[in-house]
């Protein structure tokens, strides 16, 4: 008995793929969801894939926020339903309001593709239990618009909250404020993330396989749910 | 907005009936002799569509019409490969890797364009070469780039490598296409020439090869992508001038403007409708749209097409036949289909959100014919402006200073003479810009995307998988050395393929075939034409030694200012299998205490 | 038909590395005297019809949900002469 | 101390794609009866002196040469009042 993760693919989605095959290395079984449906097609949980949907014009995410599919994720995610926004996914979550703040264009202004180090903060959301606190871990990060903002309030709330899950460790690579790679929603089960675990799960292909506890943890939660 | 009255559309028929009109040919680049033969093939004089359509598929870019004659050797002095499935002359080659899986692969040149305008001309270079790919049949899953500027430290290199860079990148990383490695290099003499040569490779089932052609009568042809708009018209606009006088709404740009989302939607399209099995022929569009697409297809197919150019989508209502018909707008293809098979391609378009239109059809002739407004404006043999285009053999001469420059050798240098000397030439050496870490280019471009890249930067080599299940993956390099190709372009070319070559089989991959692009000055100098006479002449002939064929490539001439070319520099590619990619070399040093040997002297 | 244009602006408080990148490289090509850039995008919105009150309620509407991320970013509309 | 704003927008002949995509866009959200829409760039300039045609040729100048590109890009320079 697994667990069956759905991956959106938008118009303009890229590492959907990869999303797909970190689910199953991790032993999940991942299932395509397309941004013109509402059917969820009964999945436990949800992953918004890297990319440039929509060609990230107006602002990235902004437009597939408002596609079909998001309905019902948006309304699943209220409710608790486990969602995952990797980089692309992260800027569909703020923009869909169920993460507070806006990813905007890098301090340096150039896109980044490198290894980045990251510390995992909260090792308590539904993303991230396979993890220690504290536990440092190093996958890619890629992206043109990845500086997280927020106001001071809600950065502060943030902090407070333990919503801060990831912080990146020795370089800043977009200037994101307090060094955030990632965040949560209240309840923990929404995660908002820059860098990609989903590209480091196999030895041969990513720089660790430290990516794949967030997708294990995934599975676990939700298997022992049963 | 009033326009003043329009002249009358140029027919086949007006034209029959006024054979004196003067014409334009050489304001659009042809020579006299050419417009003459274009009358005989005619039997008439063209019409200015026609004429349009003539000349720019006879121009250099596309006809080759000055390089052709020495490019035969790549076909002539092929060693035999049984990896060979589509030879030179398709969109590109198509190599055999084993286990059902074929791969595509070429290099292909954008540099005057990313001279002009260096975002757009990069970035559009690589959707060019993209498309190229897809249209084989194949599934595009890396790109590479090689790029030349000038001098480091030169104002003009800031305004262009920067806008080089994040257009390839831009474009590239929008698309999910992994960046699996390139060169760059300055030197002074590209500094009003700058190279920006990019690669795709795609991969496929050996049974899901397309080619560009239209057979079947009654078979609808069939546009998608974008709409067609006034990019890259500056020829067509002579002949709108002419007719048109200042009633056009404003210049026409000659930028090409790229929209890789569009085009991450074409791909996505395209092989949903290969898995469908929904086309008889493909063709994208590159230099000279539809014009180079109707007739190509046309052409290798069994002959016969009628299109109506009224239904061209267009994005400026303003544009003449012949600009609709030489327009370069980037992210279209055109596809062939059986008409009961059109409303299925059309639903897989409309998913994907891609605009798709029936413009024409295969016809039982043997005329490309094309109508608008009801009236028939271009009534041509396909193959005549395809492939029937004049072939030059253009003088050949030894430069002068060839011997000067050849004695010209290291002896002459002074040696350091002390420690402290020999430390700052190591120095300086080091601290050149061709030889300092390129991380600043590489963090631009997304290496990961896929997941299936084994090796990219800063290895030698890039790799991908091709298949998770059984490892199966290949590796490619492309590289180019211009000062070596101007010392003696004839070994010049071949230390280029032996580079590119030795990269690949360092990482333990077996190289199969070859692409490259042949950048060089004017043709019109005979000591530019010596030097790409003999750079074809010793790509072929190590091609031929090493037992890896030519699959396609590119040239790119006229790469000079003044009188002063670019060194020649043919850029090569060489793709390699691996069995299994877990059995790959990188090129670091992993294991404390391993021996470290030396090959050859 | 008329023209309808939405400026979308940084609010004051979020950073703009745009502007700010702007403004360091003004200064090096010889222009002095700029305190301050930011950057910021114009959208040209063409209507079919007039540029009336209930077409300008809903372009802002437009602009509120969409063409600005309110979060970050603040609007305004207005018709073009 | 004045505002300067410069507008830049890409040529009306050259392709737009972020504007056609706010375009698709907007029907789809139930905006109807917009007909085109281009997007640009709104640069905000505050001057530690006056606006005066000396400050303002300057300013077109930096326009020309920087600001926009002029190969794709039209641009225009005014006053904020
Ligand atoms: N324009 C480029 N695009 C992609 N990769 C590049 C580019 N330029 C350099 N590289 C990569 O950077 C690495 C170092 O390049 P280079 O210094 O030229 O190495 P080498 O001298 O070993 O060829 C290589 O992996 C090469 O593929």
């Amino acid at each position: 008995m697994t667990a069956r993760v759905g991956v959106v693919t938008f118009p303009g989605s890229l590492d959907d793929g990869d999303a797909r095959r970190a689910v199953r290395l991790a032993g999940g079984e991942p299932v395509a969801l397309w941004h013109r449906d509402t059917d969820l097609h009964q999945v436990d949980a949800v992953v918004l894939p890297g990319g440039f949907s929509y060609g990230d014009y107006l602002r990235c995410g902004a437009i597939a926020r408002f596609s079909p599919i998001m309905e019902n994720i948006i309304a699943g995610a209220r409710e608790g339903m486990p969602v995952l926004g990797i980089c692309n996914g992260f800027q569909i979550l703020c923009e869909s309001h169920l993460l507070p703040g806006a990813l905007t264009r890098n301090d340096h202004l150039h896109f980044v593709c490198r290894d980045q180090k990251l510390r995992i903060e909260n090792a308590g959301t539904a993303w991230t239990s396979d993890y220690e606190a504290g536990q440092e871990i190093t996958v890619p990060l890629k992206n043109g618009e990845g500086g997280y903002v927020a106001d001071e309030r809600t950065l502060d709330e943030l902090e407070a909250e333990g919503r801060v899950v990831a912080r990146y460790l020795e370089l800043n690579p977009n200037g994101s404020r307090r060094d955030i790679a990632g965040i949560s929603n209240a309840a923990g089960n929404v995660v908002g993330l820059m860098p990609h675990p989903e590209h480091a799960v196999e030895p041969l292909t990513g720089p660790t396989t430290e990516g794949l506890g967030f997708f294990t943890s995934i599975l676990k939660r939700l298997v022992t749910a049963r | 907005m009033s326009t003043p009255a329009k002249p009358p559309l140029d027919t086949v028929a007006h034209a029959t009936g006024t054979p004196e009109q003067p014409q334009p040919w050489a304001e659009l680049g042809l020579k006299e002799d050419e417009y003459t033969r274009i009358r005989e093939i005619l039997g008439r004089r063209p019409t200015g569509a026609e004429l349009a359509m003539y000349s720019v598929m006879w121009s250099e870019h596309c006809s080759y019409k000055s390089s052709k004659v020495h490019l035969k050797q790549f076909g002539e002095k092929a060693p035999h490969s049984d990896a060979m499935l589509v030879g030179i002359g398709e969109n590109a080659g198509v190599v055999d890797i084993g286990e059902g899986w074929a791969v595509t692969f070429k290099v292909e040149s954008h540099n005057h364009p990313s001279y002009v305008e260096p975002y757009q001309g990069a970035a559009t270079g690589v959707g060019g070469i993209v498309r190229d790919i897809l249209a084989m049949g194949a599934r595009p899953v890396a790109v590479m780039d090689s790029l030349r500027f000038g001098a480091a430290d030169h104002p003009d290199t800031k305004r262009v490598l920067p806008g080089v860079v994040a257009g390839i990148g831009g474009y590239g990383n929008c698309l999910g296409l992994p960046n699996i490695g390139g060169e760059t290099v300055f030197d002074p003499c590209y500094q009003g020439n700058p190279l920006v040569n990019a690669l795709c490779i795609g991969v496929m089932r050996h049974e899901d090869i397309h080619l560009a052609k239209a057979a079947g009568s009654g078979n609808k042809v069939i546009l998608y992508g974008a709409r067609t708009g006034g990019d890259g018209i500056g020829g067509a606009s002579i002949l709108a001038s002419e007719t048109f006088d200042d009633a056009k709404p404003s210049k026409r740009p000659s930028v090409q403007v790229g929209d890789p989302f569009q085009e991450k939607l074409l791909i996505e399209c395209t092989l949903e409708i290969f898995r469908e099995n929904l086309v008889t022929g493909i063709q994208d569009f590159g230099a000279a749209g539809l014009s180079c697409a109707t007739s190509e297809l046309a052409s290798n197919g069994s002959g016969g097409m009628r299109v109506d150019l009224d239904d061209v989508p267009l994005r400026d209502s303003t544009l003449t036949p012949e600009e609709i018909l030489m327009s370069e707008s980037q992210e279209r293809m055109c596809a062939v289909v059986e008409p009961d098979k059109v409303d299925r391609f059309l639903a897989i378009c409309e998913k994907w959100d891609v605009i798709a239109t029936v413009i024409g059809e295969v016809t039982d002739g043997d005329r490309l014919e094309i109508y608008y407004h009801g009236e028939q404006i271009v009534d041509v043999p396909p193959r005549s402006v395809a492939h029937d285009g004049p072939t030059l053999n253009r003088p050949l001469a030894r430069p002068g200073w060839q011997d000067e420059l050849q004695a010209d050798t290291p002896d002459r240098l002074e040696r350091p003479a002390s420690a402290e000397l020999t430390r700052l030439t190591l120095l300086q050496l080091v601290g050149s810009p061709d030889q300092g870490d390129k991380s600043w280019i590489t963090d631009q471009y997304d290496r990961y995307v896929l997941g299936n890249t084994v090796l990219a930067s800063p290895e030698d080599s890039g790799m991908i998988r091709i298949d998770e299940a059984s490892g199966l993956g290949v590796a490619l390099s492309l590289d180019g050395n211009g000062r070596y190709a101007k010392l003696d372009p004839y070994t010049g070319a071949q230390l280029a393929l032996a580079e590119s070559y030795r990269n690949v089989a360092a990482t333990g991959a077996k190289p199969l075939a070859v692409t490259d692009c042949l950048n060089f000055g004017s043709p019109e100098d005979p000591a530019v034409m010596w030097q790409f006479s003999e750079a074809c002449r010793g790509l072929a002939d190590a091609c031929q030694v090493l037992g890896t064929p030519v699959t396609g490539g590119n040239v790119s001439l006229y790469n000079q200012t003044g009188d002063t070319a670019i060194n020649p520099t043919p850029v090569v590619g060489v793709l390699g299998v691996i069995d299994d990619v877990e059995r790959r070399t990188p090129v670091a040093f992993r294991t404390e205490g391993s021996l470290v040997y030396l090959l050859g002297d | 038909m008329a023209r309808v244009v939405v400026d979308v602006m940084l609010k004051p408080e979020i950073l703009d590395p745009q502007g700010q990148a702007v403004q360091r490289a003004l200064p090096r090509l010889g222009f002095e005297g700029i305190t301050d850039v930011r950057q910021g995008k114009r959208f040209e919105l063409e209507l079919d019809g007039p540029a009336d009150e209930a077409a300008l309620a809903r372009i802002r509407e437009a602009a509120e949900t969409f063409l600005a991320n309110t979060v970050i970013e603040d609007f305004t509309v207005r018709v073009e002469s």
